[in-house]
């Protein structure tokens, strides 16, 4: 199992080679020059010989190889620029915001899998009844709704007519559940959907018919026999949705004034602060991909049939 | 023969409700087990001998029913027991093992875990007993090295050694009766050899009615003691192992036992047509379109299985001139 | 020569029952007419169906539907009650809310077809190539679309359309170029397991050359689970693209864009709920029955839920 | 009396919602962007008539030679107890001051002398006759020596930095060793939320008490809501449409002067004012503020609504009505291109759809870009791709040259290259020069008048809209507050809460 | 001797094990590891063998469905071995499959029909002629011409397996690899099947390399039989002798356990070999077949067998013989 670690670590070597050509060949999306850019944000008119001396202090004359390995030496020194409006290193702006959307993102997980799994379990145990129609309906509404809209209404109802959760920011638990709520709801519709399905696979296998055969109770037959195999692969897709979530959080970030990466992310693209927006998709990718690896691993330790398979 | 059925099913009718209409998946099944004895249920894929092993156990789901029927076990009718009662006799009395050994077992729980807990759930004892005692049966289907294996989760077994540790789940509480689907389908012949051995074994020490469900006809010869043969979802002929396979009397058993390549014969005679579908079965006689001796007689109502000699009996209208 | 000169009649005594027999449970699915049928059982399903096939004819026959001019600002009547002339009511410049409405199915489902077919026309070879040569194609392949996973999607094409600047065409192509990856890997998965079907090896043991094996025999294959996808995905574009709109990336002014009519409405959510309330609506709607709709098929084309992640 | 017991009663805690945190952005310090937490002060303050008043400096003077001397208030301390002084002040206006606010003042290393303990010389590097407009600026406010701005910035203004949490809030409290009256407010927390309708539901629960930047078109509701009323300032910034006066075709049309006053009188301005922004604007057609025009503002006239004499002045330039209503010449269509997005297009919605409608009804074609900013806004002006252009702008000095400068004079401020697109020609150049040479305020404010005359009514390279007025919508219970029109100077320090 | 149709010498497939990048060591499957035999003209081979013992994969690698990793394969006289695809193309109509999955082995998405035709179409002939070629194949396996315009699910798997074996034989094939035609079907439809299958062989002089596990059916259908176990052949004799002269204690092991359906004989439960078949990624040392022989002696732990003529037409590869 140790060596299967190693070797999916080793893995992420070339993927995260991969996101850094991404990450910096993203630059060359935008339009107008960057030399220009940092001019206008210092205040300086970009005339042609400015920019023509700027772009040569960058080095924006170079290669574009050159300029990348440049680049990601910087990167490798957690150097990813200094962002043009703030002119502070866009590192340092990134992980002071990151702590509130890992926060944001985290607590919308646990809601989704608090919403998700008795929802997508229930209605497999009571499939074709009430209970599940409601619930696939449900869940495929769930599924549709803007979460933008979402927000702005549950703020209205929440905050404003009901008074009971603040309308913004972050501080404690109840500034966290109407954000949390919005960002986790369309996922969780997603995953209780998943969930149902895996479910009704279980319980159609010969080893839970087995588990009944022996004489085990409902309650042992469904818990332990039947959850454990249904909630597996949901593991996996956590680590997806996740992705979704930090996706989604930049809209949920804005709307309640959530000081995160999304949020600056937004005003970064407005601003087109490049070095920033920049920055915000690698760091992305790396909390991705670590999300990932984490799934990935705890899937190792959850499932035996990976755990003993590799290695050893 | 004057020995005592264990179990007794009685006009057993499982049916499934599907969009394209009623399967009739078991009808009307009748058969008695005896102690010690093995009753070997043959017949065609998708012929209803699963449906009529889960019946037993009312592990039917839906979109299936158990429409009538008795299934006596012990003085009690199993498919009447509230469900409290029901859950002690599965596994207890009646233990069940399926054809594919690998996907019977549930793949994240190690097979101690899965053993032990049918003892658990059964008798007041301690998890170190009930492993001590899961390591005894491990050692009895002839699985050696009980300690470590119990520690292993099924992928790491091979198929025979899945179907010991199947098998020895269904013996861990002694079951009155084993009712075994396809136990050896999966494995390769010479595997198939040693489960039936060992099987055969642990049915003489145990004393266990034995229902050995299979398509096998080389199995029902080598294992039962009696045999049924089904054929779309009804038993059309029931009787000893060499009264049936020496004097076939349903032409359909007739048809089969000719129909099976064996060593060292030279010819082969196919049933003609089409396995039926349970799907809407006609009222009269199911095996009708195949039979190369159906008459006029056989158009009419489905034959009942009746005696034709001392627990030897056929349904079939041939058999029996019309009595009404 | 003829073959009967050769095999003569039928090998006698042998024959099948007449009619082939008609295996409702057994055998593997996706025939368009069992497919169908299935579908038709489905009554939440059908009900997507209806929906989608009511917008599409709406977005069709916009301009005799819609009652009114939907860019006709007029200031006059801003904010007007539905009433005779604006069924609807108008919004903040006094245009008929209904027009836009109905002109913004055009405008939403386009887009996200556009972008469906973008995404379609990437990956559908790619995918396919990847699955069928194996080796250096696949591995190619596949590093880039390990690569792209590795951002999550829907960050990446934030940051590609904030990179390319507003516009409902640059909308497109970010989600083109992040949203084409899953349908690669998917497609490559599925050709993966049809290469290795029996039928495509007798195929090509019977000499039917690769581009026959890939066209007649992996691709129909491979399509229906693409269509449930497609399906599914058709509502989760129209989602992200309103997202996109309503952080102010996506359609121009005054293009009747539901994504922007809702970000335009936003200041009068208390006063004039109804701007935000229909197009939210539509959008729900139609997205509601592109999934209804979509999870129909899975059920009836795909039983074994290949596409369910 | 009784003012002063419901002042002590109520907690004296004040909360601003504001849309973004400008405190990071570069060469802003903590408290002095937006919003201006009073913690610094300047030498001088503007009025909200934009007429320079005393603040640090009780007295000012021009003593020729590029010289302005200014005579400091006795007595004032720094938060962190220090006084201060003429060496204070010169420090912080050489050293601390961003290089750009040296280069408009005209100022460098040396500038500053200290002539006693209470007096400073402020010698120009070349001639400046708008220094005190210029220093009035907060941005020119003075610093404490030697205490890192953004750890802890420290002025000699009402309140004291306490906490600063980026994209979350800045929190400022009272200085009880206030120079001048110490405000009533203990405590002011100004909070970020970007997204209008949550801040402004963020006021309705409470949460914050003073919500800034609310959309014009959300007036009307917050008007409607109980417990909040408006509080809104003199006219500040400016609304207009530059046109492009020397383009390339296909963007060359408007360099016909007739074409540019038909745009002009073909605007229906009141219909904007009351329907778009539901009141909240002015009628001022002057682009620099009213305020600062004061007495010469009625030297620019602007234009009225009037379309059919829109539909003469095209008719005279030769653009014949076609069959759909747009107008055409020699068979070309009368199509403009217009861009919006200065300062950003989100601040100027929905103006490019009425003013699309408004000009259509006349026979011009508009198509609408949108740039998401000033940035892109400056690419696409070098490029010349548009002919109209639809900016709002406001001044936050009381430098009257220093608008029209910026933005239409063909040198530009500091040497821009974009002014040309809108150059109303020599004679604006002139008056413009004169007036920054000018020491008299009022004579210069002449000129200026004089020039922006020529910019609009002559010319014609603007087309001015309206004036424009920050609102903030405020709790009831806030009182005291007077915002200023340019939302930079507000000050705090008045407002209180009632009981 | 007859002619020979099929060569096959010395004939090697590895197969990289399994796991991607990701996965610990690999080990190369020794799927099929140097397997030699010939076939004549109208003979059938029986191949059987244990699951996992290489019998598909031999199979498919005489079609030429794989690339061999070494040794040569001759079709009557001619090397197919190493060969483009496209040079393989012309000889494929003389050598065919049959596939054990009947409902795999055919495209649901495409009528039997097209299925049958598309060998056809491959080789150029006409339309025309095609409809009515599709229409007698299909009468010859048993079914009717109305049924060219069905799809495959519609059927039964017996009936399903009749248009593989049309297909197989639309292009008048020489040789007809079998594997396990039968195994999926029910029981009383396999008569119907091998009984087709040797009618046609009969009528049509075919060759069949036909591969299962079931000894009876192979014993039904071939001339000659082979015994494959782990990727070898351990025993090739006449079928006529297989009951009575088997010798390699593997071919005895497997005769004895296969159950008779005749209640005397009880045969089948008697366990005659332990264990169960070694994994092929990690074959034993020596004879394969040691670990579970009941008769091995040192000898075979240490070396390997040679397949032996012990009599005529009848080889063996044990030490004991
Ligand atoms: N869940 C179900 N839904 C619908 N029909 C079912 C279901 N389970 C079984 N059936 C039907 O019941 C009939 C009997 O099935 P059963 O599994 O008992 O056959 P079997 O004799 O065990 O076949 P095999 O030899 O293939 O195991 C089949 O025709 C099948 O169509
Ligand atoms: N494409 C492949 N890649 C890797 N290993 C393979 C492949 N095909 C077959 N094998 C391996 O080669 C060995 C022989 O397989 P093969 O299918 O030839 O056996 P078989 O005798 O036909 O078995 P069965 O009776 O189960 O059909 C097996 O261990 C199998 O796992
Ligand atoms: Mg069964
Ligand atoms: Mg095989």
């Amino acid at each position: 199992m140790k060596s299967y670690l190693f070797r999916r670590i080793l893995y992420l070597l070339p993927v995260m080679l991969g996101v850094s050509i991404i990450t910096f060949a993203l630059i060359n999306l935008a339009p107008g020059d960057p030399a220009e850019i940092i001019l206008r944000a210092d205040g300086m008119e970009p005339t042609a010989e400015a920019v023509a001396v700027l772009r040569e202090e960058l080095g924006l004359n170079d290669p574009l190889y050159i300029q990348y390995g440049r680049w990601l030496w910087g990167v490798l020194h957690l150097d990813l620029g200094e962002s043009f409006r703030t002119g502070r290193p866009v590192a340092e702006e990134l992980f002071s915001r990151l702590p509130a959307t890992l926060e944001l993102t985290c607590a919308a997980l646990v809601f989704m899998v608090i919403l998700a799994v008795p929802a997508g379990i229930l209605s497999a145990l009571y499939r074709h009844t009430l209970v599940d129609h409601l619930g696939r309906l449900g869940a495929l509404a769930g599924a549709s709704l803007p979460g933008f809209w979402l927000g702005l209404v549950l703020i209205y109802l929440f905050s404003v007519k009901l008074g009971i959760l603040p309308v913004m920011g972050r501080g404690g638990l109840e500034h966290l559940v109407l954000p949390a709520v919005t960002l986790g709801f369309g996922m969780a519709a997603v995953y209780a959907r998943v969930l149902r399905t895996g479910m009704l696979d279980v319980l159609g296998q010969d080893y839970i018919k087995v588990a009944r055969a022996k004489g085990l109770k409902e309650k042992w037959v469904i818990g332990r026999h039947a959850l454990k195999n249904a909630l597996l692969p949901a593991v996996t897709l956590l680590g997806m949705s996740f992705g979704h979530l930090l996706g989604g959080a930049v809209i949920v970030e804005t709307i309640f004034a959530w000081p995160g990466v999304g949020k600056f992310a937004v005003e970064s693209i407005f601003n087109r602060d490049y070095p920033v927006i920049q920055g915000y998709a690698l760091f992305m990718a790396v909390v991705f991909v670590l999300a990932n690896l984490l799934v990935d691993i705890s899937y190792v330790f959850l499932d035996p049939r990976i755990r003993l398979e590799r290695g050893e | 023969m004057s020995l005592v059925p264990v179990l007794k099913v009685n006009n057993l009718s499982t049916h499934f409700h599907t969009r394209h209409g009623v399967i009739k998946a078991a009808d009307r099944v009748s058969f008695t087990v005896a102690a010690g004895k093995t009753l070997g249920l043959v017949g065609e894929s998708g012929c209803g001998k699963s449906v009529t092993a889960l019946s037993i156990l009312r592990l039917i789901e839906p979109p299936g029913r158990i429409l009538s029927g008795e299934v006596w076990l012990n003085g009690c009718n199993l498919l009447k027991l509230p469900p409290g009662q029901l859950r002690q006799v599965r596994g207890r009395e009646i233990a069940l093992v399926f054809q594919d050994p690998l996907t019977s077992l549930n793949p994240v729980l190690t097979i101690g875990t899965q053993l032990a807990e049918t003892i658990v759930s059964h008798e007041e004892v301690s998890r170190a007993e009930a492993r001590r005692r899961v390591a005894e049966l491990l050692l009895r289907v002839g699985l050696p090295d009980p300690e470590r294996l119990m520690r292993l989760y099924p992928f790491q077994l091979s198929g025979g050694m899945r179907q010991r540790v199947m098998m020895a789940m269904a013996l861990s509480l002694r079951p009155k009766v084993l009712i075994a689907d396809e136990p050896t389908t999966a494995l390769d012949v010479t595997v198939q050899a040693q489960i039936l051995a060992e099987l055969k074994r642990l049915q003489e020490e145990l004393g266990m009615a034995i229902i050995l469900i299979t398509h096998d006809l080389g199995v029902v010869a080598a294992m039962a003691d009696e045999v049924a043969v089904m054929y779309a979802g009804s038993i059309v002929e029931r009787g000893p192992v060499a009264q049936v396979f020496d004097r076939p009397a349903h032409p359909y058993t007739r048809a089969l036992l000719r129909s099976v390549p064996r060593l060292g014969r030279e010819e082969l005679v196919p049933v003609v047509g089409q396995p039926p579908l349970l799907l809407n079965l006609p009222a009269h006689c199911a095996f009708l379109p195949r039979c190369p001796q159906a008459g006029a007689a056989c158009w009419g109502e489905k034959p009942e299985l009746r005696e034709i000699g001392p627990g030897h009996a056929a349904a079939c209208h041939r058999l029996f001139p019309r009595a009404s | 020569m003829s073959i009967s000169k050769n095999f003569g009649a039928g090998v006698a005594g042998y024959s099948a029952a007449g009619k082939p027999a008609g295996r409702a449970r057994a055998g593997p699915r996706g025939l368009p007419g069992e497919a169908l049928a299935r579908l038709w059982q489905d009554k939440l399903a059908l009900l997507g169906l209806v929906i989608i096939l009511a917008v599409v004819a709406v977005a069709v026959f916009a301009p005799y539907i819609a009652p009114n001019d939907p860019v006709k600002v007029d200031l006059a009547q801003r904010l007007a009650p539905p009433g005779a002339q604006y069924p609807l009511g108008t919004d903040h410049l006094g245009r008929c809310l209904l027009s836009r409405l109905i002109y913004g199915t055009r405008v939403s489902l386009a887009t996200a077809a556009l972008a469906l077919t973008a995404i379609m026309l990437i990956s559908i070879p790619l995918g396919t190539l990847a699955g069928y040569c194996g080796g250096r194609v696949d591995n190619a392949v596949m590093r880039v679309v390990d690569v792209l996973l590795a951002f999550p999607g829907l960050v990446l094409a934030l940051v590609i359309a904030g990179m390319l600047g507003p516009g409902l065409l640059n909308v497109m192509l970010a989600l083109a170029a992040v949203w084409w990856v899953g349908y690669a890997r998917v497609i490559r998965g599925m050709v993966l397991s049809v290469k290795e079907k029996e039928f495509v090896l007798a195929a090509r043991a019977c000499g039917t050359r690769e581009l026959g094996i890939i066209t007649r025999h992996i691709l129909p294959n491979v399509l229906s689970p693409v269509i449930v996808l497609a399906t599914l995905d058709m509502g989760k574009l129209i989602l992200a693209i309103s997202g996109l709109s309503f952080l102010g990336l996506g359609a121009q002014p005054p293009t009747p864009e539901w994504g922007a009519m809702l970000n335009d409405g936003r200041p009068y959510m208390q006063v004039a709920p109804q701007l935000m309330v229909y197009p939210g609506l539509c959008i729900m709607t139609v997205v509601l029955a592109f999934n209804l709709l979509g999870d129909g098929l899975r059920d009836a084309l795909d039983p074994r839920g290949i596409t369910r992640f | 009396g009784e003012q002063q017991k419901e002042v002590q009663e109520a907690r004296q805690e004040l909360v601003v919602g504001l849309a973004a945190d400008a405190n990071e952005l570069k060469f802003k310090e903590v408290g002095i962007g937006s919003p201006n937490a009073n913690i610094y002060e300047s030498l001088v303050k503007l009025d909200a008539d934009y007429q320079v008043q005393p603040l640090l400096a009780t007295r000012w003077e021009y003593r020729g030679d590029n010289t302005w001397r200014f005579y400091l208030r006795e007595g004032v301390k720094f938060h962190n107890g220090e006084e201060l002084t003429a060496e204070a002040v010169k420090r912080s206006l050489e050293e601390e001051i961003r290089p750009s606010g040296r280069a408009v003042l005209k100022i460098e290393k040396g500038s500053v002398k200290v002539v006693d303990k209470y007096t400073v010389d402020i010698v120009t590097t070349e001639p400046n006759m708008r220094v005190p407009e210029i220093l009035a600026h907060p941005l020119n406010g003075i610093r404490a020596p030697g205490v890192d701005p953004v750890a802890n910035p420290t002025g000699t203004g009402p309140f004291r930095f306490v906490r600063y949490e980026k994209d979350k809030e800045l929190v400022v409290e009272r200085n009880p060793d206030y120079w001048g009256t110490p405000p009533k407010l203990d405590k002011v927390t100004f909070k970020y939320i970007p997204d209008h309708n949550t801040r402004l539901m963020a006021l309705q629960a409470g949460e914050i008490d003073v919500a800034r930047e609310i959309p014009r078109e959300m007036l009307g509701q917050v008007k409607a809501m109980d417990g909040v009323r408006l509080a809104t300032a003199p006219q500040g910034p400016y609304v207009a449409l530059s046109l492009m006066v020397n383009g390339k075709p296909p963007h060359d049309i408007l360099r016909d002067k007739t074409v540019r006053q038909a745009i002009g009188w073909a605007i229906d301005r009141e219909a904007i004012i009351q329907k778009v922004w539901e009141g909240n604007a002015d009628e001022s057609q002057t682009v620099i503020p009213a305020g600062i025009l004061g007495e010469h503002k009625n030297l620019v006239q602007g234009f009225g609504y009037d379309p059919a004499k829109a539909g003469q002045l095209l008719d005279d330039a030769g653009w014949k009505p076609g069959p759909d209503g747009i107008r055409t010449k020699n068979g070309r269509r009368l199509e403009l291109t217009l861009v919006s997005g200065f300062p950003s297009a989100s601040v100027l919605k929905p103006l490019p759809e009425v003013l699309q409608q408004q000009l259509r009804d006349v026979g011009i074609d508009v198509r609408i870009v949108e740039v998401a900013d000033d940035g892109l806004y400056y690419g696409r002006l070098e490029k010349g791709e548009g002919d109209l252009w639809l900016e709002r702008g406001n001044q936050n000095n009381g430098d009257p040259t220093f608008l029209p400068e910026l933005l239409y004079h063909s040198r530009g401020y500091q040497g821009s290259t974009y002014n040309k697109p809108f150059w109303p020609g020599e004679e604006f150049d002139r008056l413009i020069d004169e007036a920054r040479n000018t020491p008299d305020i009022r004579e210069a404010t002449r000129l200026v008048a004089e020039a922006m005359h020529i910019l609009i009514d002559k010319e014609s390279t603007v087309v001015p809209i309206a004036a424009l007025y920050n609102v903030y919508a405020v709790k009831e219970k806030v009182q005291g507050l007077s915002p200023h029109p340019a939302p930079i100077h507000t000050r705090w320090d008045t407002a209180y809460i009632k009981g | 001797m007859r002619v020979s149709l099929l060569e096959v010498r010395d004939l090697v497939k590895h197969y990289p094990g399994k796991g991607g990048i990701l996965a610990g060591r690999r080990e190369k499957v020794r799927a099929v590891d140097g397997v030699s035999f010939s076939l004549a003209r109208g003979e059938t081979l029986g191949l059987v063998g244990e699951s996992g013992c290489g019998k598909s994969t031999l199979g498919r690698l005489v079609v030429r469905l794989e690339e061999p990793t070494a040794g040569k394969i001759l079709f009557a006289g001619e090397e197919t071995t190493g060969r483009t695809e496209g040079k393989l193309r012309e000889l494929r109509r003389h050598f065919q499959i049959i596939f054990q999955d009947s409902s795999s082995s055919l495209n649901p998405r495409r009528t039997v029909g097209a299925t049958i035709e598309e060998p056809l179409a491959n080789f150029g002939v006409a339309k025309e002629e095609r409809r009515e070629r599709v229409a007698e194949l299909l009468t010859l396996v048993g079914l009717e011409s109305e049924h060219a315009s069905h799809y495959p699910h519609e059927f039964s798997g017996g009936q399903r397996q009749r248009i593989n074996i049309a297909r197989a034989l639309a292009l008048q094939p020489e040789l007809v690899v079998c594997d396990e035609p039968v195994s999926s079907l029910d029981v009383s439809i396999r008569a119907q099947v091998l009984n087709l299958l040797r009618e046609l062989k009969r009528r049509l002089n075919l060759s069949y390399l036909f591969i299962s596990h079931d000894l009876a059916a192979v014993n039904y259908l071939a001339d000659r039989v082979a015994v494959m176990y782990l990727g070898k052949i351990v025993e090739i004799l006449p079928a006529e002798g297989l009951v009575s002269q088997a010798r390699h204690p593997y071919t005895r092991a497997l005769l004895r356990a296969v159950p008779e359906p005749d209640p005397r004989q009880k045969t089948g439960q008697k366990p005659v070999v332990r264990g169960e078949p070694p994994d092929p990624g990690r074959p034993p040392a020596g004879c394969r077949f040691h670990p579970r022989c009941p008769e091995a002696r040192d000898l075979c732990r240490q070396e390997e067998p040679a397949l032996k003529e012990v009599r005529e037409a009848h080889l063996v590869a044990c030490h004991l013989i």
